[in-house]
């Protein structure tokens, strides 16, 4: 029975992420253009855009090989799977265990992996500039990641995510310096995973300065919209992911009644909106920096990361 | 005594024999042929010595110590023999040697052989003194053969070193005669090893350092220690091949062998000085003739300089002195004179190849000529203690035994090991690899003398027999 | 008597110490080799006191090898080079003779030194003769390193051999002696012919050994 | 059993000496390759019964050999088992990949009779259990791959290659024997057996440590003594490129383990910081230096230098717990270091095989010449990019297991009460992430410049597929990689009894574990399930693709690129290994490498191309070989002018030293 309840709330998980990261997006624009005091596209536009590719027909380079085609569902599947093994509105997820957080940002890497060898495929100099700059800004940003683990890590003793938010939510923990360094430290790496301003530019096609467009250029139809969606499902995975690190409040424990789940979800939804909202807001206040920029900007990160492990590292001895 | 008398007599007589058979006899062919059959008489006659050893007479010994080396010396005086033979062939065909002068070498050959083994098998200092000045007068006249200014200039610079070091060794002789006289009595016992040995403990322990000094300085010049070693890169570079192979091979050993017979009787006596701390001084010294591998350009010069940098870390081993570092000696001198022979044997064909003996006129030899060209690089291999060859197990022993007693002294020795490995590899690229360069003709010779040494050194790094292995850890317990 | 025959034998030894100093002096040809001669003839006086002391009849034929040959043979034969190679002018020596001499002294305290650590029961002519012995080696030696002169290095070396002799002669009873002192000779007629041979090819135009060290190996 | 072991190990030499007779033969190479990859799966198999303790007869042995009076040692313990697993399966997929590859050989005779003795050199150094027969067979292999580098001495400066090669060698095995000469004593214990037994002071385990650091450590490449490695690989064959990087420097890593964690007692806690250390600076240069290389195998080979990093990080992490008598924390380092072993053996043979196929089809190793290989020989572009996942450590490929055991063991490290290694191990952490980051981004240039986009050479546009051993070879170790990603804990628990052995303590069971997942310490604490992911990964994708075909459109039209409304069908134009790397060159090279581009732009109206040149410094070489050479070469000028003295300056030598010696007994007391 129990395990029964589990498999569907698991399935509820996978379905929920699904489902909101189109919106996400979409609320996000929307937000961005009331700032701009535009009336900017309804929150659904997102699934029509998605609907609209899929049915398009693909049109495909003449020297795109058979990599070129996987990919899509590559980085669908591996960021679909990252994203349902993060508690978003229940700790102790069925499957929870099978990926820790450090796999998840894992998957998420071999997704980059895989897009930038996309990026690559045609052999167009766009798609090259657009690799080449990626994995540099991945180079920086993934051990940033891993340093921020290692500080949440070793305060929850532990890597596995349902721990993490389980004992981050008791209040033993209290407020700690490595914790907000962690957090400014994981805005800084979210930004720049998800192709965000100041970092890149989701909206230009501007060639000089895009990034994330660069690569995918040369896709269309349902594998761009695959490309797409696993980019919303990835903005959605980093956002559930700084919630359910950092205000943890509202998850529901495993094995809480079915009712409480409604609570949990209604929680996190309303967490996103926030957490897009603010996204939005701090989008709009700020300018693109140069691409050669950016190394300071995520060295920055990690700098912060690595400050606050070893700050843990001397409170802990102390 | 009579039934054992025949090995010595052979060993002695049959090289006396031949020499006064070859000066007589004309002809090319027949000399060689002769040369050949009488040293490989004089090896067999050696082997015998295994079975049957005859008692010390006053002017005669073999013990476990030289019945090793008469054996090896007379071994490699056969395979060099069977070398020379093709050698000097090629030599009468390109009218570098007359066969009036091929005659007296094959003459002066077997004097060399005959005072070599009187050396070894002298039981009484002063016969060993006169032997040494022999064969040295004999490679003399060899090394000159030629008659190049560069031959000449070779041989006299030899004889005039050689000269003085003789003269400094016949002092020291004459020292440890005094110092015996006191204890043993006048006349001929107090010049006898087998006695002197037994009673070595009384001598006066000051006149035996005295004595020591000269004879380190006297034999060690022709064992070619630096520094007084200048004698013998040229006298290897100019002279014969055949003779470069005997002076590398077994002259350096026969004077190295007798430096150890006197290092004994300090051993045994404790109240003089410990022969230790010099000879690992002078050994650590040659060993830096490693530096003077990287700017030869003559083939054999460098593999001369290599000879020195060996006799080092063999004085180096004796003069740490226990039980490994002495047995790793012994072994070290067998192994070095079989590879360096084979490795001369080696070059002098290739020199005959390429009708030079630049290395920057060779190039490419595992291409051109893939035998002989192997063949160097395994002998290189050897030289450099490289296992699996028998020059790595000598090695072996010694750093590790020294390196647990004297740490500094083992990082030295290691340093000059290195040095030389580097250098010898640099040149070997040079003339083994690469695009080739030079006349290609492939060299009419045989290479069973070369391939017979490596592979002796060969198993010898792998597996050495009980008996061997005995007689060497017998005497390195004598050798304190 | 024993008092005698110590004086008269440490007399011999000790001129010929002296000897090699002068001709560790004497930078003139003709005037070395007479004084080799001298050297020579000193030697064999002595040698042949030994051979009287010690009853050793065979050492009168090492005397006599050291009269007759070292002392007329050899020094005549070398006068004919200088001659024939016209270098009967000044010999130019390394250093000077001042430095010389006092590198000299050096070597002869230094023998001294060496040999008067032997313990004292070997009887002290013994000692005595050893360490004159000791002292004409060393002074032999340091001639030969003196002078670029080929005739007078040989001199030099001849007189390092001398103080062998004088040494294995003092050494009461060695066996061997003669022949040793045979084996000498050979290799010092060796030392000349080979003088002159390289003088009869016409190889090198003078035997100051620069001549001979043209080559040296590799160079060029 | 090591009986039997030697018994391979002796037909290995006795095909060599065989391969020596007909190399010339036609059939010689199948003869070669074949009897060697039979050997290797006897071996592989012994070493698996050993490894699982069910093995029958005696597992040490003493022959006749070596030292006379010592007799040569051997022994088969477990982790003598496990690495003799790993060197003979790179050596049975070497000699398959062979079959195929040796075809191309251009000069058989230089390669055939090495070959084996190369293989028997290293199965004899993981047996050996005296220092004697370590030595002498650690030197033999190094020896046999030196002549099978220098197997091409005319292409290039392979000879420099070889040169530096044997240097590296020679001077690795003369530390190593001054350690085994400072473990043995005075007396000369040389046997394994005694050396257990010595207890040395501090000091003197402090500097055996070190010392056999220098020694393993210069033939497993760690910085700064990496040298000789990237010239020496490349320039071998590629099997035995494969070999020399995938199962050569395990071999020297064997030598460290065995030298440190076996012989070695423990050592102060302090020099687990060195080797720490070394280990992460080592992970991060192996892998900036291959970003900076446009020759294929040399990449390869640098990212071995990276890796070998990676798995002295874990071997440090592993002594610095257990000096700090943390036993199961060491297990769980030296678990993850072992497996990065067996991994990085898998992986980084397949990427030289694939590199060998590459260099066969098209006679090229510079990737600047390479390019749209996927097209012409697809099944090789898979394996490679299987390779290229698993090297960068991407789930759910083995790569990553052992990484993130890494990581785990890392995370423990709060737990160690000594200061310097609180602040070093986490540095050592970012290097580590660092590394693996940079790793992935170095492989989608390999790949992504080698393989994907447009040929730029008609060399490249005219390659053919690879032949089918060769393939067999590649796609088996493609297949190990997957399955050493998905069930890891069959391996982890394989590994057990080594680590039982050396830190006495193991990781916990995993084969209880349901679903087949890996728990480091506990289940809350963390764990690991690459089959699930694998799963996961693969239903969900096929389920995007079914419903996007089935409720969408599948139509699809082939057109020309798009390219931002510009298309220029010149490969000239497409991104060049050199320009992907230049970001990053620009983010770390200028520091580490001294970077400096060159930018010659020609006038306006100058018809000229303008040109832009890159160039890089390899510090290490110039702040640490280039004195000694140079110091060498001083020495050398200096010491020449005694060859040309004069006679009479020699015999003032003489005199000098006589002079000298008799002063010496004067005042001696």
């Amino acid at each position: 029975m129990a395990v029964i309840l589990d498999l569907v709330v698991q399935g509820l998980q996978m379905l929920l992420v699904l489902l909101l990261a189109p919106l996400l997006t979409g609320l996000v624009r929307k937000v961005k253009a009331r700032l701009l005091l535009r009336s900017g596209p309804p929150l659904i536009q997102p699934y029509r855009d998605l609907a609209r590719l899929m049915r398009k027909e693909v049109v495909l380079a003449d020297n795109a090989s058979w990599l070129f085609r996987v990919t899509p569902y590559l980085i669908f599947a591996a960021t679909w799977v990252a994203a349902s093994l993060v508690p978003t509105f229940r700790t102790g997820l069925l499957f929870s265990w099978s990926a820790d957080l450090i796999a998840i940002i894992a998957l998420l890497g071999s997704a980059r992996f895989f897009l930038a060898l996309a990026g690559l495929d045609v052999g167009t100099s766009f798609g090259g500039i657009g690799s080449s700059r990626e994995v540099m800004i991945a180079s920086l940003a993934e051990p940033a990641m891993i340093m921020i683990v290692f500080t949440v890590a070793l305060i929850a003793g532990s890597t596995q995510l349902s721990t993490m938010a389980g004992f981050l939510v008791s209040s033993e923990v209290g407020l700690r310096v490595s914790l907000g360094l962690a957090l400014v430290a994981l805005i800084m790496v979210a930004i720049a995973e998800n192709a965000r301003i100041p970092v890149d530019n989701p909206a230009t096609h501007l060639e000089l300065t895009m990034v994330h467009e660069a690569m995918v250029l040369e896709y269309s139809g349902r594998h761009l919209a695959l490309i797409e969606l696993s980019a919303s499902l990835k903005l959605l995975l980093y956002l559930s992911l700084i919630a359910c690190l950092f205000v943890p409040w509202g998850l529901v424990p495993s094995g809480a009644a079915a009712g409480m789940l409604v609570i949990g979800i209604a929680a996190y939804i309303g967490k996103l909106a926030v957490g897009g909202s603010l996204l939005a807001l701090f989008e709009t206040s700020i300018a693109k920096m140069r691409v050669f920029r950016v190394p300071e900007f995520l060295g920055a990160a990690l700098m912060l990361g690595l400050l606050a492990t070893l700050l843990l590292f001397v409170s802990r001895s102390l | 005594m009579t039934g054992a008398f025949d090995p010595l007599t052979g060993v002695l007589g049959v090289p006396v024999l031949a020499a006064a058979l070859l000066v007589a006899l004309p002809g090319y062919r027949l000399t060689a042929t002769l040369n050949v059959v009488a040293t490989f008489l004089t090896l067999l006659a050696a082997i015998s010595l295994f079975f049957g050893r005859p008692q010390p007479s006053p002017y005669l010994l073999v013990d476990d110590l030289n019945n090793v080396f008469i054996v090896l010396t007379t071994f490699v005086g056969f395979t060099t023999s069977v070398f020379s033979a093709s050698y000097i062939g090629h030599e009468l065909e390109i009218g570098r040697l007359t066969p009036r002068f091929l005659r007296f070498y094959h003459a002066m050959y077997q004097v060399l052989m005959f005072a070599m083994n009187l050396a070894l098998v002298a039981n009484n200092i002063g016969v060993m003194w006169v032997a040494i000045e022999l064969a040295t007068l004999t490679t003399v006249l060899m090394v000159g053969i030629y008659r190049t200014h560069e031959a000449l200039e070779a041989a006299w610079k030899y004889f005039i070193l050689g000269s003085v070091g003789i003269a400094l060794a016949l002092f020291g002789t004459i020292l440890v005669y005094m110092a015996a006289r006191p204890v043993i009595g006048e006349g001929l016992d107090a010049m006898t090893w087998s006695v002197l040995v037994t009673r070595a403990d009384a001598f006066d322990p000051a006149l035996l350092n005295v004595a020591f000094v000269f004879l380190l300085l006297g034999y060690g010049t022709k064992v070619g220690l630096a520094p007084l070693h200048a004698w013998l890169p040229d006298a290897h570079a100019e002279g014969p091949t055949p003779i470069s192979a005997v002076l590398s091979g077994l002259l350096l050993n026969v004077a190295l062998y007798a430096l150890l017979r006197f290092k004994m009787l300090l051993a045994v006596n404790t109240a003089a000085l410990a022969p230790g701390p010099l000879m690992v001084t002078m050994g650590l010294v040659s060993l830096f003739a490693a530096f003077m591998l990287y700017r030869r350009r003559d083939i054999k010069r460098m593999f001369a300089y290599s000879s020195i940098e060996h006799m080092g870390i063999i004085t180096f081993a004796f003069g740490m002195g226990g039980p490994l570092a002495n047995f790793a000696g012994l072994l070290h001198m067998t192994m070095h004179s079989l590879t360096k022979s084979a490795i001369f044997f080696a070059v002098g064909h290739i020199a005959q190849v390429k009708g030079t003996q630049r290395i920057a006129d060779m190039g490419g030899l595992t291409e051109t000529n893939p035998v002989l060209g192997w063949g160097l690089v395994l002998g290189v291999v050897a030289i450099a203690g490289l296992p699996p060859l028998g020059i790595f197990m000598s090695e072996f022993l010694v750093v590790t035994s020294t390196f647990a007693r004297a740490p500094w002294l083992a990082i030295v020795l290691v340093f000059g090991i290195l040095i030389g490995v580097a250098a010898l590899f640099l040149r070997l690229n040079a003339i083994a690899f690469g695009e080739p360069r030079g006349p290609t003709a492939e060299a009419k010779a045989s290479y069973v003398p070369m391939f017979a040494h490596l592979a002796l050194v060969f198993v010898a790094g792998i597996y050495m027999p009980p008996a061997l292995v005995a007689w060497f850890q017998n005497v390195a317990k004598l050798l304190g | 008597m024993r008092g005698l025959t110590f004086d008269v034998a440490h007399l011999l030894a000790g001129s010929l110490v002296l000897v090699s100093f002068l001709e560790l002096y004497q930078d003139r040809l003709y005037a070395l080799l007479n004084l080799f001669a001298l050297h020579a003839l000193v030697l064999a006086l002595s040698v042949a006191w030994q051979a009287y002391i010690q009853d050793a009849p065979h050492l009168y034929v090492t005397a006599a090898i050291a009269l007759v040959f070292k002392a007329i043979v050899i020094p005549v034969s070398l006068h004919r080079i200088i001659v024939r190679l016209g270098i009967h002018r000044e010999i130019e020596k390394v250093v000077g003779v001042g430095p010389a001499m006092l590198l000299g002294m050096g070597l002869v305290a230094l023998s001294m030194v060496v040999m008067l650590r032997v313990t004292a029961e070997a009887d002290p002519l013994a000692r005595e003769d050893l360490a004159f012995a000791l002292s004409v080696v060393l002074l032999g030696l340091l001639m030969m390193v003196t002078r670029r002169n080929a005739v007078s290095q040989v001199v030099g070396f001849m007189s390092l051999e001398n103080g062998l002799v004088l040494a294995a002669t003092g050494a009461k009873g060695m066996p061997l002696v003669v022949e040793i002192s045979v084996a000498f000779s050979i290799l010092i007629a060796f030392i000349v012919i080979g003088i002159f041979l390289f003088r009869i090819r016409e190889r090198f135009d003078t035997v100051d050994l620069h001549a001979l060290d043209r080559f040296r190996g590799e160079r060029g | 059993m090591v009986l039997l072991a030697l018994a391979c190990a002796a037909v290995l030499i006795a095909t060599a000496a065989l391969a020596l007779l007909l190399a010339d033969a036609a059939r010689a190479r199948v003869l070669v390759y074949g009897a060697c990859l039979a050997v290797a799966l006897v071996l592989l198999l012994i070493a698996l019964l050993a490894l699982l303790g069910v093995s029958r007869g005696p597992l040490a042995a003493t022959l006749p050999l070596g030292i006379p009076w010592l007799g040569a040692h051997f022994r088969l313990d477990a982790l003598a088992a496990f690495f003799l697993a790993v060197v003979s399966l790179g050596a049975a997929a070497a000699s398959l990949f062979a079959l195929g590859y040796g075809r191309h050989e251009p000069a058989p005779r230089r390669v055939l009779p090495f070959y084996p003795a190369f293989l028997a050199g290293m199965t004899i150094v993981v047996l050996a259990d005296d220092a004697f027969t370590f030595l002498v067979s650690w030197e033999f292999m190094s020896l046999s791959s030196w002549a099978l580098v220098m197997a091409h001495h005319r292409v290039g400066d392979n000879i420099r290659a070889g040169y530096v090669y044997l240097i590296m060698a020679s001077f690795g095995t003369l530390a190593l024997l001054l350690t085994f000469g400072l473990l043995a004593g005075p007396d000369g214990g040389y046997a394994f057996a005694d050396m257990r037994g010595g207890h040395p002071s501090a000091a003197l385990a402090a500097s055996i440590l070190v010392l056999a650091l220098i020694g393993a450590g210069s033939k497993a490449g760690l910085v700064p003594l990496h040298v000789w490695l990237p010239l020496a690989h490349p320039a071998a064959p590629s099997h035995v490129s494969a070999l020399m990087s995938g199962v050569m420097t395990k071999v020297a890593v064997y030598g460290f383990v065995r030298i440190v964690f076996d012989l070695l007692g423990t050592p102060a806690w302090w020099w687990s910081m060195l080797v720490l250390a070394l280990g992460g600076v080592t992970a991060v240069m192996g892998v900036l230096y291959a970003l900076m290389q446009h020759d294929l195998k040399r990449l390869l080979a640098y990212h071995t230098v990276e890796n070998i990093g990676i798995i002295f990080i874990g071997l440090g992490l592993a002594l610095a717990f257990k000096t700090h008598g943390m036993a199961w924390a060491a297990a769980l380092a030296l678990t993850a270091a072992l497996l990065h072993v067996f991994n990085h053996s898998v992986f980084k043979s397949l990427l030289f095989f694939g590199a060998g196929a590459v260099l066969t089809a098209t006679g090229e190793r510079d990737m600047e010449h390479l390019g749209g290989l996927i097209h012409r020989m697809p099944q090789t572009a898979f394996a490679f990019l299987v390779g290229c996942a698993a090297i960068s450590a991407l789930p759910p490929l083995n790569g990553f297991v052992s990484e993130w055991l890494t990581f785990q063991a890392i995370l423990l490290s709060p737990e160690l009460p000594s200061w310097g290694l609180k602040f070093l191990v986490p540095a050592v952490g970012a290097l580590l992430a660092l590394s693996a980051a940079l790793a992935a981004a170095c492989f989608v240039k390999a790949f992504g410049v080698s393989f994907l986009g447009r040929a730029r050479t008609p060399a490249a546009a005219r390659a053919q597929e690879t032949d089918r051993f060769s393939l067999a070879a590649m796609f088996s170790f493609a297949a190990l990689c997957l399955i050493a990603g998905i069930v890891p804990g069959v391996f982890i628990d394989a590994l057990a009894p080594v680590v039982q052995a050396l830190v006495g303590d193991r990781m916990p069971v995993q084969s209880g574990v349901e679903w087949l997942s890996i728990v480091p310490i506990a289940e809350s604490r963390s764990s690991y399930n690459g089959l699930l992911v694998f799963v996961f990964m693969v239903l969900s994708g096929a389920l995007a693709a079914w419903a996007i075909h089935r409720l969408a459109s599948d139509r699809l039209r082939r057109a020309p690129p798009w390219d931002c409304g510009y298309p220029d069908a010149s490969p000239a134009t497409e991104y060049t290994a050199a320009s992907f790397a230049q970001p990053i060159r620009r983010v770390f090279g200028t520091v580490v490498f001294h970077a400096r581009e060159h930018v010659d732009m020609p006038r306006p109206g100058d018809s000229r191309p303008a040109r832009i040149t890159v160039e890089l410094r390899d510090l290490v070489w110039d702040v640490l070989y280039a004195p000694i050479a140079d110091g060498v070469a001083y020495a050398a000028d200096r010491l020449n002018h005694l060859q040309f003295l004069t006679i009479r300056q020699f015999l003032s030598l003489v005199f000098a030293a006589l002079v000298l010696l008799l002063l010496v007994l004067a005042i001696w007391p």
